[in-house]
């Protein structure tokens, strides 16, 4: 127990230094697929440090309280993760830091930050019901909702769950904010609503967003993972692979409307799932 | 989906990034860049000044003094087709960027000892 | 000038724009020059194949010209660009910027007008 | 239902220009779209006043940097026709490769900018990339890679030389295949298609009635380009319009694509027949009377209204820019788009805000 | 002393709610309410303290108690008729006839011979709904002193209406009491009928068009049920010779005859329509005109919850069976469905309306996974939904009074006009939504229970991640509001009366503090409860967090660290200096009004306004309502022609 | 290395652009724009173009300043969190350029908002808007104090 909790605090604090590093190579492939020369590796963590740095300016003051939240909320999740605790309960801390996010950006009453918000709250209803499903096919397979039992299963959940794979893709993408669903907000600020959700928010406040975010990714590469539970080198490729094809997909579509995501990743998502479900409960 | 290809090229190619300022590209032949004006060969015929389409240009024949406004200057070159005497030329490099308000002026010399040097100067060649 | 310009009066003109959108043809633009004579000159363009015909309408300052803007929605920002410039005054534009289109509150006077005197509306 | 209203630029993102629209949107649909201009307004056709006709050249270039060769020639096309100048022919070729020059650097800059509208980036710097020859030809050959300053009334400022014709043959055929090689993309890609299919409709009427003109027009279904008046050099050249019929943001994404290849071939149909002989000619006298000419800009249809009274200084200078002409239509255009599609929409005329405001 | 508690719980209010009527005046009014709330409050303590019991009253006013409640019974569908006939609504005399006579069938050839028993009882679930009603219903009384007051000057009544309006909430509390602690079927309905006509009178209460509309179609809904109850009570009788529930349940999970089966489906159909599951859900949806403390009432302690508790009572006894499967896919339809609801709407009631049917949906849904696990789900959900619940209609009572509108697009901002009562209703949001708080818990515990059935997991969790969005923007929307110039608050903030604050306030803190009590209400009152009917227990609750076979759900350890991070960034906020602030960002054209939306438009200033998406096209009622009531009347079908 | 150090490394390292078009002929604008494009590639040097003032730190000013952009330039400049700089970008930035004489034209931007960079041009060449930015971030350790 000891043992499993300083695991879990270490990766508590590992998490933002491989979310930011990931986030630095995400951006130097980027550049390298637009045959660009590209930011130095380190970049993500220069731009959180010289936020940090900047002067405080908010609309009011839930915009200061609101990410501190989100980024609490966000390392729970991870820790949560490293703690191999239920996977429903990292769900719903996952929620608090969305909804906190939410909320911050819409205490500002700006037309941006406010139809930013309304569509992360689309995006939360594309990619909340998919992790959801990608959950229960993980419980339907090990018979529970803890994270320990996939390890303890023994067995990687990929070939089982392929299709699940893909849906777990869907969700990252939403989550990522990559290409087609870049709704919300997105990294290269040239979008029609500004920086969505992001845009009210600056300075350290931005700054710890970023942070928050590096946390999701840490955590859901860590789902990824899940798949291949059986062998970090597996994990690894998997992880490599899925974040590489992330990234074309990324620079190789337009932006979609969040209707079309609505639509899409629940429509795909479900019917993937429903596949895979179905196929599966055959196969046992 | 159509695009995967060309960024996978992109991807394992060179970048096309040049790496400026390390790596400054030759100036093309003609770039209208800075302008300069040879005083010594000025006359100070004020037709560059009239010619300017930014008016940017001050010449007093009098005092012979030549000044240039650099901020506002478009670098057209019209004051360079135009000079008679081909004083005013165009450096292929670029104005360097600064932090202060700038103004170019030139004071040409006294007229006396510049057609003495000119003289001279034929009488050499 | 290449081509012919018809003059019209104040009174055609409305009638005229009916014809030119019943015929078919694009407008093309119109153009305002002061005259220097407390008169200024309406060219109305209109296209057709490539084709341009010209109505020339002169008008005094002062008056209050027909927007053409209900037959040709297009007449819509080049006579707020008129009103903007010469000060001259348009009645039924379909969207009337108040000789704001391009000029902030603090341009006071109509700039394209010679002697640029017309005080705007 | 509670409604958005919502200030879209001067300042945004996606606008590379200020422009302001009042959107008022209901679950994110536009209801309705109201423009406030002047942010670029200069005022410069009343510079006429101060500044001789030749040194209007260079004021006219700058109305907008990226069409701005185009400015120069039309102008400089009025001037000559009023003063009866007989302007050399190999002068007017040069001008048709510098403004289809032009033609493609701005389709190909816009290209880029609608891709990222739509969020497609990676497009949009491949685009810029390609673009970034045409910029090295200006470059090289005029001494300016935007602004390049090469009309005078009379003729043209810089000759081409021979080495350097070669040169743009050997870039030209880089970019037309660079271009081809984005075909795929840029009309069958799956998300740039559902991006801009029956987006921003305009039918063949409606465009006529509004006013469009250029690719906009076009894109509408109607074959007319300012370029079958043959001026310059265009009489003597091959050329056919580039039409589509569905009036929407795709149509006009192809016309625009096409119409990169059609220059290119343009470019290299003037450069293999272009004459031997002056490039300009000294014109006498001063300007006077009125005149209309057109041209064609990569937006469409130039309009420029010249009146002279025998003095140095023009007594009138007006310019109806295509994108002035392409507003009323894409105001029509606006209501009933998502807001996602306003950027898409409001690209897809390809806006010129400082041609439009002057 | 156990008479005398159960007679303070149910007939108590009754002799204050005659005095009610009798009152003219606020202060003996004030008096009497807050009275009889402490009592109630503190007896439904004092009952909660002695545990479970049953009794058999011996004679009530010198009759027989069966006697006295069957007389009543009569005169009360009587009164019902009575106000059929001067409706003159065909649907409503039929429905009452179809009551009558029924019942004196029942009580005409079955009732005598019936075995004496217990007619009053009270497990842990009759404890915990005394409980709620005790103090939940309560607070909502005293709330409406002060909201009737305004309510009243509001509409510029000459003559006060309070007296008609509190002489029937105080009663429905007796009536709610009087339903959950009776043992007899019989005496169940009584009090169920008596709900609805207290329901009837208080949503009427207005006497709008509207208001009385509503009022008639919750009057024909609850009479449905009633019908079904009638009926329920001579099936049951007749298949198992007992109307007594604590003999219905002697045999948990002992398969039930076919008849009883259907028996109690006609139960649980009355618990549907009371509860206003789908398809029944428009009157509750209608019940909001009514002045918001009876919003309150019904969907936090009484009236819907009489329905969930039948059905939660009955559900050992069709634990099992095929009904029981449907009755889960049904309550989670009835979750989704609504969450899909409420995401079109931006009227405020309508939003916590079709909240609690899903809640109320998943507590349905719990009684039909019935598994331990399950149960105790349900039960605890009724607990932290109806304090949440509660304080959410009060706050949005409070906010309309001040802002006339209950329309949450109006209630942007609304954190710089009513601070008070805006962070309230945040809070209440966010107890409703998001973990550590109680109602995720049992959302929680709800999914994993359904473990078993992938497609109920699926409906559950879509249903939750549907909630998200219509919570959050409301909370968001309040927010949104400029810095103000000094501090926290902004001056000229309102402040409602004590008794309006009071009640609020207690229940804010209820709403937290349940949630962090809640393994000790697992512990001391759901488990006991689920443990006399169900065999294991459902969860492992040690260290403050909730463990099963299916998963964990540790609720201390989020509370300390959601709780240190939400306090430490509570300060930082607070901290701000006042010169941090700056106007939003709008693209430039800011005026730089105080309110910090105003922008520069091509025809002059204009206000830039936000406004949430609703997918009216997908989520508006018009579009969804329709078919949701086909699907769930084929729902109801099938499982009645499941059981035949 | 204390935190300020590292901060001050990172607000080196990470000057984030917004860009105004204040009245630009276009010229400089595509020019700014062409600074993002692979053969320039700003990003090298951790510049992105934000596109919202209160997310810059660096304020890139193109054209004229006229009578409606004026407010609108200085409303931009406000929500810019401190420590920031203003490049101003082209001949009409510097001074009103060719367009000085026109009637609706201001002038430079220095008119309006403190600038600290100017980089001269019509339009100025990506290489030289490039300078700008180094220099800008010179100034930037100037006022830091670092320089
Ligand atoms: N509109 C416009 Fe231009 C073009 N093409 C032209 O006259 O770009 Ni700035
Ligand atoms: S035109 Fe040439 S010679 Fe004449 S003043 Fe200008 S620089 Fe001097
Ligand atoms: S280059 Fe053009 S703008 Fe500059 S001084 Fe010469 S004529 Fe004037
Ligand atoms: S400096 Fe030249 S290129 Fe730049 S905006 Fe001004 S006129 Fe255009």
């Amino acid at each position: 127990m000891t043992s499993k909790f300083l695991l879990a605090l270490a990766l508590t604090i590992a998490a933002p230094f491989i979310g930011g590093l990931v986030t630095g190579i995400d951006r130097k492939i980027t550049a390298r697929l637009q045959s660009r020369y590209g930011p130095p590796i380190a970049q993500p963590f220069y731009d959180v440090l010289k936020l940090l740095g900047k002067d405080r300016m908010v609309v009011n003051m839930w915009q200061a309280l609101c990410p501190v939240v989100t980024l609490t909320a966000s390392a729970l999740c991870v820790f949560l993760f490293g703690m191999q605790a239920d996977l429903l309960l990292i769900f719903f801390v996952l929620t608090v830091g969305g909804v906190f996010l939410i909320m911050g950006a819409m205490a500002a009453p700006s037309p941006y930050s406010q139809i930013g918000a309304q569509r992360e709250l689309m995006q939360m209803l594309a990619y909340e019901p998919l992790l959801i499903l990608v959950f229960v096919s993980f419980s339907m397979v090990t018979g529970s909702f803890k994270i320990a039992d996939v390890y303890a299963y023994g067995r990687p959940l990929l070939p089982q769950l392929p299709l699940m794979f893909i849906v777990l893709g869907y969700a990252l993408t939403i989550k990522l904010r990559k290409s087609p669903f870049d709704i919300a907000a997105c990294h290269h600020a040239h979008q029609e609503i500004v920086r969505g959700v992001l845009t009210e928010y600056s300075g350290p406040n931005l700054a710890l967003i970023e942070i928050a975010h590096w946390f999701d990714v840490a955590l859901i590469l860590g789902l990824c993972s899940l798949f291949w539970s059986t062998s970090a080198l597996g994990a690894a490729t998997l992880l490599a692979g899925a974040y590489f094809l992330e990234l074309v997909i990324d620079n190789v579509t337009a932006r979609m409307t969040w209707r079309f995501m609505l639509q899409n990743a629940l429509g795909v998502g479900l019917a993937l799932s429903v596949l895979n479900i179905v196929w599966q409960s055959f196969n046992n | 989906m159509f695009m995967t290809k060309n960024v996978l090229k992109n991807l394992f190619s060179k970048s096309a990034t040049r790496l400026y300022p390390a790596e400054v590209r030759a100036p093309f032949k003609g770039f209208r860049g800075m302008l300069e004006n040879a005083i010594d060969v000025c006359i100070f015929c004020k037709k560059c000044q009239l010619a300017c389409p930014s008016q940017c240009l001050k010449v007093d024949l009098k005092a012979r003094t030549w000044e240039c406004d650099p901020f506002a200057c478009v670098y057209c070159g019209v004051c360079v087709d135009v000079c008679p005497v081909a004083s005013l030329s165009m450096r292929d490099a670029y104005r360097p960027v600064t932090g202060e308000r700038e103004m170019i002026f030139m004071q040409g010399a006294p007229k006396a000892v510049k057609e003495k040097k000119e003289k001279k100067e034929k009488d050499e060649a | 000038m290449n081509d012919v310009i018809t003059r019209i009066t104040m009174d055609e003109l409305p009638g005229l724009a009916q014809k030119m959108f019943g015929e078919g043809q694009r407008l093309a633009t119109l153009t305002a020059v002061d005259l220097g004579d407390g008169t200024l000159d309406l060219l109305y363009h209109f296209d057709k194949d490539l084709v341009l015909s010209h109505y020339r309408l002169t008008v005094p300052k002062d008056a209050v010209a027909p927007s053409i803007s209900g037959v040709y929605f297009a007449a819509l920002l080049v006579e707020n660009e008129i009103k903007d410039q010469f000060g001259l005054n348009f009645s039924g534009l379909a969207l009337d910027f108040g000789g704001h289109l391009y000029l902030a509150d603090e341009v006071q006077n109509a700039p394209f007008c010679k002697l640029s005197l017309t005080k705007k509306a | 239902m509670a409604r958005t209203i919502l200030p879209f630029g001067p300042q945004h993102p996606v606008l590379p220009e200020p422009i302001h629209l009042t959107l008022e949107l209901e679950d994110e649909i536009v209801v309705s779209a109201v423009p406030a201009l002047g942010y670029v307004h200069r005022g410069l056709e009343k510079l006429c006043e101060v500044r001789d006709f030749h040194q209007m050249i260079q004021i006219v270039e700058r109305v907008c940097g990226i069409c701005s060769k185009i400015h120069a020639m039309c102008y400089c096309q009025s001037l000559e026709e009023m003063m009866g100048a007989d302007v050399p022919r190999r002068a007017k070729y040069l001008r048709v490769v510098w403004s289809e020059l032009h033609r493609i650097h701005s389709h190909l800059l816009w290209i880029g900018l609608f891709a990222d509208a739509f969020g497609f980036e990676s497009l949009f710097m491949q685009c810029w990339r390609i673009r970034e020859r045409i910029m090295d030809i200006n470059e090289a050959t005029t001494g300016n890679r935007v602004v390049v300053s090469v009309n005078v009334i009379g003729g043209v400022r810089r000759d081409l030389s021979r080495e350097h014709q070669t040169w743009i043959g050997e870039q030209l055929k880089l970019v037309e295949k660079e271009v081809l090689a984005l075909k795929s993309t840029i009309v069958s890609d799956y998300t740039v298609k559902s991006r801009t299919q029956g987006v921003g409709v305009l039918t063949k009427d409606q465009a006529h009635q509004l006013g469009a003109v250029g690719p906009v027009l076009r894109a509408s279904g109607w074959a007319q380009d300012a370029r079958m008046l043959g001026y310059a050099a265009f009489d003597e050249l091959d050329f056919e319009p580039v039409v589509e019929v569905d009036g929407d943001c795709y149509a006009r994404l192809a016309v625009r694509f096409r119409e990169v290849l059609q220059s290119v071939d343009l470019v290299r149909q003037a450069l293999t027949r272009l004459p031997e002989g002056e490039i300009s000619v000294p014109v006498k006298g001063k300007p006077n009377g009125e005149i209309i000419t057109r041209v064609e800009q990569p937006r469409g249809e130039l309009m420029y209204y010249i009146k002279g009274d025998d003095t140095k200084f023009l007594d009138r200078l007006r310019i109806r820019t295509p994108t002035f002409a392409n507003i009323p239509p894409l105001l029509a255009m606006l209501p009933g788009v998502e807001l996602a599609d306003v950027p898409v929409v409001v690209l897809s005329i390809d806006p010129c805000i400082s041609c439009t405001e002057r | 002393m156990l008479e005398y508690l159960v007679f303070l719980l149910v007939v108590l209010p009754v002799l204050s709610a005659v005095a009610l009527l009798c009152i003219k005046n606020e202060g003996p009014r004030k008096s009497v309410v807050i009275a009889t709330g402490a009592v109630l409050a503190f007896c439904s303590l004092a009952l909660f303290a002695g545990g479970s019991f049953q009794l058999r009253p011996q004679s009530m006013l010198g009759l027989d108690p069966d006697v006295l409640v069957t007389g009543l019974d009569f005169a009360l569908l009587a009164v019902i008729l009575g106000i059929a006939v001067k409706l003159k609504s065909p649907l409503l005399i039929a429905l009452g006839l179809l009551q009558i006579l029924p019942l004196g069938y029942f009580e005409y050839s079955f009732a005598r011979h019936a075995a004496a028993g217990p007619s009053l009882a009270a497990d842990n679930l009759s404890l915990i709904m005394v409980l709620l009603v005790g103090f939940v219903g309560s607070l909502v009384c005293v709330y409406g002193l002060g909201y009737m007051k305004e309510h009243e000057a509001h509409l510029g009544l000459k003559k006060t209406r309070q007296p008609r309006f509190f002489f029937f909430l105080v009663l429905f509390l007796g009536a709610m009491n009087g339903l959950v602690l009776s043992n007899s079927l019989a005496w169940v309905y009584f009090f169920w009928e008596a709900t609805t006509v207290c329901s009837f009178a208080l949503i009427g209460h207005d006497g709008t068009q509207e208001a009385r509309a509503n009022s008639v179609r919750a009057l024909w809904m609850n009479m449905l049920g009633g019908v079904a109850f009638a009926l329920a009570l001579i099936a049951v009788y007749k298949a198992s010779g007992t109307v007594l529930l604590s003999d219905l349940l002697a045999h948990p999970g002992g398969g039930a005859s076919l008849a009883l089966l259907a028996a109690f489906f006609l139960l649980c159909f009355a618990g549907f329509t009371k509860a206003a599951q789908l398809p029944f859900q428009s009157w509750l949806c209608g019940a909001m005109v009514a002045p918001t403390p009876v919003s309150a009432l019904l969907h936090s302690s009484t009236m819907v919850k009489a329905g969930v508790y039948l059905i939660l009572r009955l559900a050992p006894a069709y634990a099992g069976t095929s009904l029981s499967s449907l009755i889960a896919l049904f309550g989670a339809f009835a979750f989704l469905t609504t969450a899909a609801l409420a995401i079109g709407q931006s009227n405020a009631k309508k939003i916590l309306a079709y909240s609690t049917i899903g809640n109320l949906g998943v507590i349905v849904a719990c009684a039909g996974i019935n598994t331990p696990a399950s149960i105790a789900a349900g039960v605890m959900l009724l607990i932290f939904h109806a304090v949440s619940k509660a304080l959410l209609f009060l706050c949005v009572g409070a906010i309309e009074q001040r802002i006339g509108s209950r329309d949450i697009e109006d209630m942007r901002g609304l954190i710089a006009v009513m601070p008070r009562a805006a962070a309230l209703t945040v809070a209440g949001i966010l107890t409703m939504l998001l973990p550590p708080f109680g109602v995720l818990l049992t959302k929680w515990m709800a999914i994993e229970s359904a473990m078993a059935s992938p497609l109920l997991v699926l409906i559950l969790a879509l249903g939750s991640a549907l909630t998200v969005v219509f919570w959050t923007r409301w909370a968001g929307l309040l927010l949104s509001a400029p810095m103000p110039a000094a501090g926290l608050v902004a001056p000229g903030a309102a402040v409602q009366a004590a008794s309006m604050r009071i009640p609020m306030t207690l229940l804010a803190y209820g709403a937290v503090l349940a949630g962090l009590a809640s393994p000790l209400i697992y512990r001391s009152l759901a488990a006991p409860f689920v443990s006399l009917f169900y065999k294991g227990a459902a969860y492992d609750v040690s260290a403050g967090s909730f463990a099963s076979g299916a998963g964990t759900f540790s609720v201390y350890p989020l509370f300390l660290l959601l709780g240190a991070g939400f306090f430490y960034a509570l300060r930082l906020a607070r901290r701000l200096p006042a010169r941090s602030a700056s106007a939003p960002y709008l693209c430039g054209e800011q005026t730089g009004d105080a309110a910090g939306n105003v922008f520069r438009g091509p025809l002059g200033p204009v206000a830039a306004t936000p406004a949430n998406l609703y997918l009216s096209a997908i989520c508006g009622e018009e579009v969804l309502t329709r078919w949701i009531n086909v699907i769930a009347m084929t729902m109801l079908a099938v499982m009645f022609g499941g059981i035949l | 290395m204390s935190l300020t150090d590292w901060i001050n490394k990172g607000r080196l390292k990470s000057p984030w652009v917004v860009h105004f078009d204040c009245g630009s002929c276009n010229g400089c604008d595509i020019e700014v724009l062409a600074c993002l494009t692979p053969l320039y590639d700003v990003e090298r040097f951790g510049i992105l173009n934000i596109g919202n003032p209160k997310h810059a730190d660096v304020l890139v000013v193109t054209g004229t300043v006229n009578h409606r952009n004026k407010t609108v330039l200085k409303n931009i400049y406000d929500q810019m969190p401190g420590p920031k700089a203003v490049i101003a970008v082209g001949a009409c930035g510097l001074s009103g350029g060719v367009f000085r004489e026109a009637y609706n034209v201001v002038g430079g931007v220095d008119k309006v908002i403190p600038v600290d960079v100017y980089v001269p041009g019509c339009p100025a060449k990506p290489e030289s808007i490039i300078d700008g930015v180094v220099k800008a971030l010179d100034v930037v350790k100037t006022k830091l104090g670092l320089a």
